[in-house]
């Protein structure tokens, strides 16, 4: 901390410096690059409005963590040699616990965008906060509101097939599943794991033919997702439902625009924005101007740029202990997601929760819970 | 003698750094450069000094990171008899792998593959496993005592992985002019006529194929011990493996120093890259990417190759030493 | 020392060497010679370890060899060199022999010392320093039984060391090469240059497609007919006198 | 779940899956096998031509199998200038050098398509990207037969081009004994050059007969390369027949091993398959000598 | 000399700092037979690999068939049907035969390549036995025939044979020096560099002896036989 001070003294009315850290190249870029989106529209909208008051403009200090920890942790430490007030993103699990330890060592405050691995928060780093839902949280959720639309429909539901990419956020939430899912009155017929990338589906869906499932639970990214509703489309395999658990898809513009006939009534449980936030949709429109798609990325890291900055309002100075206070008392109800205003137990925001969506007419739509429904949930299917 | 001086030398040198620099972003630099010059020095004893290019060193410095992790959070043992056990299981592993595919008689191309399949193979289930934490990877504490081997300052660390690099300097000299340096040097140049020679080529490949594994295996568990985390994808995945093998051939291969040479420079040149190209995804590894070829173009025979002529240049040679040792 | 009995090799629908025997006695140097073609690196490459035979069996001193890897036999004192020299490109010729010499010398100081011993013997004292690939074909021979000899060995294969000399480098080698017999070295060898190879053999041997055809005393044999429709040539027979 | 029923899909599918594999690595055992070049570029020119089938179809609306006959030609322009001009001038033949040259031209490719296109996964639309052939068991997607077909047309010209031409010839002699065939009066850069255009032409063709039913960004090369490697070795360095084989081989062990073992642990069948054979064979199923 | 074949003057040519030619003046007419002698290690091959463009000249100039070719690459001097046979062969090991001698038409005298392919099965029939064997797995001396084949393949104009007779049997030396001249007889000219002195000079028209990196002696091949002074300081006979 000592080290800092004259960061401090010169960020006095001269601008607070804020990190912000996304893996924009390498594997994870796409995904980087959408946070980076995200957290810089922030930043300019806060500057546009005079910056953080008493301190001045924001200045961000944009890291990429090359989709590595070490890069990661790299860019932390010149984060942290500038001077910065706080940092935010880390976007994946492995880059999220390196990154939040390298900046523990500083006493350096850090918001955590996506990150879902409950680890990141439960090892008692102090300077660590995340703003969205981890794990259990997510599956908690998904599995009470996937019992809830089935039974809603008359039980159609009763076996499952899980598919899930192997590395932490899919893994972890498949052994969630299978260990709460059967309590539900679900058969879990199989859980097939997959690395990323794969490159081929077709055995998978080859199982799926054989073994006829009511209800597929695909939990992976992206690209993942794209192959394996083109390949059950494909194969033509349709089952009573779709209910992703933060699947990389289901939940994307791009993907609907692009897949309409793939897309519909997939059903997913995921990071969403509050529908019914006019400065969400604000944002929204926005990012859609830029040409780009309005992904959780973007909401996420918009949000958790505003809390940080909100937190070093409050703490009327960019003194890393201060902040980290701030953050921890924080109660910021202004980002664009449906969490209500946020409360901080060990860094986690208590009240992020993921939300149902469904894919219909072409567009995705909040399904549950119903404080932020748009409409309700179509299961199962239509043939 | 002399290159023993120049040793000393260096490692004074840098290891003199801290009390200068006191900038954490540089040590952490320096200290993620002498990790890979440590694991890329191992791929040089097997690579450089036995001509066996292996492609597959992440299967050393990925037993070497989880063993590290597990010992300590599976079954609490202490971070520093994990280290060494680290080193031990990953010196292990290169034994298996060589003696089954020296034993097959595999070379060149086909041995370079193989290695990699090997590591593949272990990222596969290092991925799968229960014990490796599967795809949730495993988590070392952060709990900055000297006694489980984290320190509270970077210069520690740095202090400490420079002292393994200088370790792994010796070794590589001592390489040089031991009877089995020799015999390695002989089996990479050409293996039948070391085979006429008495060489028990099998046997001269798998010793350094050992010791090989042991130093990237102690890179890997110093990584585990820095960052904390370790997953299948950092462990196994196919990056270290070329960073094994980018450092030496960038440096010099067969040379003492090619590997921290080179490591200096690529890493170097990764920083300086992003200085120039700004935040643009991307376009600091376009740059890195075309000053590599570059550097390649202009020393072929790697780093150390400039040095030796730019030496040649100015220092009228001396008599060999070689005659008397 | 050495006997071959009945070695056959077959690559493929080739059968290179057919029920080959000969034998090498100590302390003299036996001649092997033949058509190009003939099996005779093939039999050197069995003798050495290097290739296993189809059929046959080597024995060295008395014992079994057959099938010993060839850094075992060279262990045992058996040395070989190749017809296509085999340098380490990249080292100098000093560390070339320093090679060999290791086999005996554990230490290095003790290995360099015999290696520059054995590199003056040869000639290439001058050329300690110079990188093995920029030697000519003349250096690269010598090089090549350098090597060989660094290894200290009690029985030699030398195949056509002397092929690519001129006529005064022949000359010169001729004394080296008998010297190393009287040193004790029993020597087997193949050569096309016939003045040499009949001045140096006690006993030489013919392989013509794989087969010992004839052998005996060097002028028995180059006088032989069949020796000299199938490898002499009446030229070069009647060059050497054995025959008007 | 060892019924016909499943088992016999997966099979045909592997077969499917394998050719696309193959095709890949048809262009890697004339730079890999063939020349000893091991090109780390070759998974970034793959993106590189996917992004070029890509455009063709967005912007010119040319549909990916006739955008093969401007693209292939296209990158083998492409891999001939980078060898002749950029690989061969900076690692001056030697082979560690030309590692290294690879592995900084797949960082520049790479980093240029993520610069120029952003991260974005892309694919095309296609009307016939669903049609498949109904054998009553299971389905054959159209798309994916056609890369069947076409991989035997490419190897079996290739085939007849490394065996029966003078070019063919001439590429095997260079990569083997570089003076003897300069003295032959072989111009030693021009094929090398040739060569590197030809394994890249054939990655763009690859690349077409992806683009129907795959995705595009700049990194997605790279989940072919490490196959495509695997491929060549298993084959036998340099053998056109080894590529196909070593295709078919790996794209149903790959398949069956992912039915049995489960798609994540399905790839590590792969390379088990791989380290047998060559602990047994050492050359590969194809391979010469080593 | 406006009818040389070959027309070397001033030819300087080495490795690095080794100088190893330091002047050499050379001419070859056509159909005649030129044997280059000297010690192990003078420059011979050097001067080889320097007329065939292997080896960049530093001075001097070269001329073949009317052109300057000093500047040339070797497969344009191939081209131009000067062919060097390189002493350490140089064959094709992972191909067989008969795609080693057909790559010796690869630049010249394609259209005629079976023909060619017959004239050199007549000459060494061992050849045609091995006809899909790989190269690498001749016999030493199979390897040099398919490296002579394989450099008559390209029609030359002129060939440079380096030390083709190093690993014959004597039988087959014998046939190789008759070859020679048979070689001749269908006009091409020959520079043969030679360690096998005594047969070199009889069938060559004139011989050159090179040392120190200079000619230190020329003359008709039957001259420099005769001369004993010659052959004891040069040629150790
Ligand atoms: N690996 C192999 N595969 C096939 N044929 C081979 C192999 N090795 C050698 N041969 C053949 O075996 C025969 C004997 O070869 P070898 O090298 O033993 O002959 P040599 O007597 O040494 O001849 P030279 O005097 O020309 O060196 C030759 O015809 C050669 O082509
Ligand atoms: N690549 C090279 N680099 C450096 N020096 C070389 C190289 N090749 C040859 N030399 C040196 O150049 C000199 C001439 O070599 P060259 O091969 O021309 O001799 P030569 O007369 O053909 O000998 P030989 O009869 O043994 O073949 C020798 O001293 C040799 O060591
Ligand atoms: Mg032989
Ligand atoms: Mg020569």
């Amino acid at each position: 901390a000592t080290l800092a001070m004259p960061a401090v003294l010169r960020a006095q009315g001269a601008g607070v410096k804020l990190g912000i850290l996304h893996p924009v190249s390498g594997a994870l870029s796409y995904s980087g690059t959408q946070g980076r989106l995200g957290a810089t529209l922030a930043i300019e909208e806060l500057n546009a409005a005079g910056g953080i008051k008493g301190l001045g403009k924001i200045d961000p200090i944009l890291g990429d963590a090359l989709s590595t920890p070490e890069g990661g942790t790299a860019e932390v430490e010149k984060m942290n040699a500038a001077g910065v007030a706080a940092i935010v993103g880390g976007y994946a699990s492995a880059i999220c616990l390196a990154v939040s330890q390298a900046a523990a060592r500083y006493d350096l405050p850090y918001v955590v965008d996506v990150g879902v691995a409950d680890s990141i928060v439960t090892r008692g780093l102090k300077n660590t906060f995340r703003f969205g839902p981890g794990f259990g949280a997510i599956a908690k959720t998904a599995i009470e509101n996937l019992a809830a639309i089935n039974d809603a429909a008359g039980k159609p539901a009763k076996t499952v097939m899980i598919v899930h990419e192997d590395s932490l956020f899919g893994a972890g939430l498949a052994k969630l599943l299978n260990t709460e899912l059967p309590g539900r009155g679900f058969q879990i017929l199989e859980t097939i794991a997959h690395p990323t990338p794969t490159r081929d589906f077709n055995n998978v869906v080859l199982k799926m033919r054989a073994q006829n499932p009511d209800l597929v639970i695909p939990a992976n990214y992206y690209n993942e997702y794209v192959l394996l509703a083109r390949t059950m489309q494909q194969q033509k395999v349709k089952p009573k439902g779709i209910y992703s658990v933060l699947g990389g898809a289901a939940s994307s513009y791009k993907f609907v625009k692009e897949f309409p006939e793939a897309a519909k009534y997939i059903m997913d449980c995921n990071h969403w924005f509050d529908p019914k936030n006019p400065k969400a949709l604000e944002l929204k429109k926005k990012v859609e101007d830029k040409g780009q798609f309005y992904t959780y990325e973007v909401y996420m890291n918009y949000s958790a740029v505003l809390l940080a900055a909100d937190a070093i309002a409050r703490a009327g100075t960019a003194d890393r202990a201060k902040v980290t206070e701030a953050l921890a008392a924080s109660t910021f109800a202004g980002h664009v997601m449906p969490y209500g205003p946020t409360k901080f137990v060990n860094g986690q925001n208590q009240g992020a929760a993921p939300v149902n969506t469904q894919v219909l007419d072409n567009d995705i739509k909040v399904v549950l819970p119903e404080k932020f429904a748009q409409t309700k949930p179509v299961f199962p299917m239509p043939a | 003698m002399k290159r023993l001086g120049a040793i000393i030398l260096v490692i004074a040198a840098l290891a003199a750094v801290p009390l200068v620099v006191q900038s954490n972003t540089t040590l952490n630099f320096l200290v993620v450069t002498l990790l890979v010059a440590l694991a890329g020095q191992g791929w040089n004893i097997l690579g450089g000094y036995g001509g066996q290019y292996s492609f597959g060193h992440a299967a050393f410095f990925g037993t070497g990171a989880y063993t590290t992790a597990i010992l300590q959070v599976r079954y609490g043992v202490n971070a520093w008899p994990a280290f060494a056990a680290g080193i031990a299981l990953g010196a292990a592993v290169g034994g298996v792998i060589g003696a089954l595919t020296f034993r097959a008689g595999l070379r060149g191309s086909y041995f370079a593959l193989v290695t990699l399949a090997f590591a593949e193979v272990l990222r596969i289930i290092a991925s799968v496993a229960p014990i490796t934490g599967a795809g949730v990877g495993t988590l070392v504490k952060l709990d900055l005592r000297v006694e489980v081997l984290q320190f509270q300052s970077r210069a520690a660390f740095y202090w400490f992985i420079l002292a393994l690099v200088a370790l792994s300097l010796l070794i590589a000299y001592a390489i040089e002019r031991s009877r089995f340096g020799a015999y390695l040097i002989a089996v990479r140049e050409n293996e039948d006529a070391a085979k006429a020679l008495g060489v028990n080529t099998t046997r001269v490949k798998l010793g350094a194929m050992i010791i090989s594994a042991a130093i990237t295996a102690a890179s890997g568990c110093f990584y585990t011990q820095y960052f904390l985390f370790v997953d299948s994808g950092i462990a196994y995945g196919a990056r270290m493996s070329i960073e094994a093998l980018l450092t030496p051939i960038i440096g010099g291969v067969g040379t003492v120093f090619g590997p921290l040479l080179g490591a200096l420079v690529v890493q170097g040149l990764g920083e300086a890259a992003k200085h120039v190209a700004g935040d643009a995804p991307g376009l600091s590894l376009i740059v890195y990417g075309c000053v590599l070829v570059l550097v390649i173009g202009f020393t072929p025979r790697g780093l150390i190759g400039l040095v030796d002529t730019a030496r040649r240049y100015f220092v009228r040679p001396a008599k060999r030493e070689a005659v008397n040792g | 020392m050495l006997s071959v009995e009945r070695v056959s090799c077959r690559f493929g629908g080739l059968l290179a060497v057919n029920a080959a025997s000969l034998n090498a006695e100590p302390g003299c140097i036996t001649g092997l010679i033949g058509p190009n073609g003939a099996g005779k690196t093939t039999l050197f490459s069995i003798i050495s370890g290097f290739q296993k035979p189809t059929d046959g069996l080597v024995r060295y001193k008395g014992e079994a060899i057959t099938g010993l890897p060839p850094h075992e036999l060279a262990r045992r004192g058996i040395a070989r060199t190749f017809q296509i020299v085999q340098p380490f490109a990249g080292l100098s010729v000093r560390e070339n022999i320093l090679v060999g010499a290791h086999l005996r010398h554990p230490k290095r100081g003790d290995a360099l010392a015999a290696a520059d011993k054995v590199g003056r013997e040869l000639g290439l004292g001058d050329m300690l320093d110079r990188p093995a690939d920029t030697l000519t074909v003349a250096g690269r021979k010598r090089l090549e039984l350098a090597k060989a000899l660094a290894t200290e060995p009690q029985f030699l294969l030398l195949d056509e060391v002397l092929a690519g000399l001129n006529p005064s480098e022949i000359r010169d080698m001729v004394p080296v090469i008998r010297a190393l017999c009287d040193r004790g070295i029993t020597i087997l060898m193949i050569e096309h240059v016939m003045q040499a190879v009949m001045s140096l053999s006690r006993h030489m041997f013919v392989l013509a497609e794989g087969s010992i055809i004839a052998q005996g005393a060097p002028s028995e044999v180059a006088s032989d007919r069949r020796v000299i429709e199938a490898y002499l040539g009446h030229g070069a027979a009647k060059k050497l006198g054995v025959v008007s | 779940m060892l019924s016909p029923v499943i088992l016999i899909p997966a099979i045909l599918n592997g077969l499917l899956t394998g050719a696309v594999y193959a095709l890949v690595a048809l262009g890697l055992t004339l730079i890999y096998g063939v020349l000893h070049i091991i090109n780390f570029a070759h998974g970034a020119l793959l993106s590189a031509a996917m992004f070029a089938a890509f455009f063709a179809f967005k912007v010119l609306g040319l549909d990916p199998y006739l955008a093969v006959f401007i693209v292939a030609p296209a990158f083998f322009v492409l891999g001939y200038g980078l060898q002749r001009f950029v690989i061969g001038p900076t690692s001056r033949g030697d082979d560690r050098n030309m590692l290294l040259v690879t592995l900084g031209l797949s960082v520049v490719i790479e980093n240029v398509l993520l610069y120029a296109f952003r991260a974005d996964t892309r694919t095309i639309d296609v009307p016939y990207a669903f049609e498949t052939l109904d054998l009553g068991f299971t389905f054959l997607p159209i798309p994916r037969l056609i890369g069947f077909g076409v991989v035997f047309v490419v190897a079996l010209a290739l085939w007849l081009l490394m065996r029966f031409t003078d070019v063919g010839k001439a590429i095997r002699a260079v990569a083997k004994e570089k003076l003897g065939a300069q003295l032959s009066g072989i111009d030693v850069a021009h094929v090398y050059a040739m060569t590197f255009g030809l394994g890249t032409a054939c990655v763009a063709i690859a690349a077409c007969l992806l683009m129907p039913t795959y995705y595009v960004n700049p990194t997605v090369g790279n989940a072919f390369v490490l196959i495509a490697f695997t491929i060549v070795v298993l084959g036998g360095m340099g053998s056109v027949p080894g590529a196909l084989v070593g295709g078919f081989v790996i794209g149903v062990v790959e398949s069956l091993s992912g039915l049995f073992l489960g798609e994540s642990l399905g790839q590590i069948g792969i390379f088990l398959i791989f380290i047998a054979v060559l602990l047994v064979r050492p050359t590969g199923l194809f391979g010469a000598k080593a | 000399m406006t009818d040389a074949l070959l027309e070397v003057r001033g030819l300087r040519a080495g490795y690095g700092e080794t100088k190893v030619l330091c002047g050499v003046d050379l001419t070859v007419a056509p159909g005649e037979i030129v044997a280059v002698l000297g010690s192990n290690g003078v420059g011979k091959s050097t001067l080889n690999r320097t007329l065939s463009g292997i080896v960049r000249a530093r001075d001097g100039s070269i001329r073949f068939d009317g052109a300057s070719i000093e500047k040339e690459k070797p497969p344009a001097i191939v081209e131009r049907g000067l062919i060097h046979v390189p002493e350490g062969r140089r064959i094709f090991p992972n191909m067989t035969v008969s795609d080693n001698l057909d790559l010796g038409s690869y630049r010249r005298a394609t259209a005629r390549r079976a023909q060619n392919r017959e004239r050199v099965f007549s000459i060494f029939p061992r050849l045609r036995e091995r006809t899909s064997q790989y190269a690498g797995t001749l016999s030493g001396g199979e390897q040099q025939m398919l490296a002579i084949g394989r450099g008559l393949m390209a029609e030359p104009k002129l060939i440079i044979l380096d030390e083709p007779s190093l690993g014959l049997s004597p039988l087959l030396v014998e046939e190789l020096f008759t070859l020679i001249g048979r070689i001749r007889a269908d006009g091409v000219a020959i520079l043969l560099v030679e360690q096998n002195v005594v047969q070199s000079l009889e069938v060559a028209d004139r011989a050159y002896i090179l040392a120190e990196g200079v000619f230190v002696m020329s003359g008709a091949a039957a001259a420099i036989a005769a001369d004993p002074e010659l052959k004891r300081a040069y040629l150790g006979l």
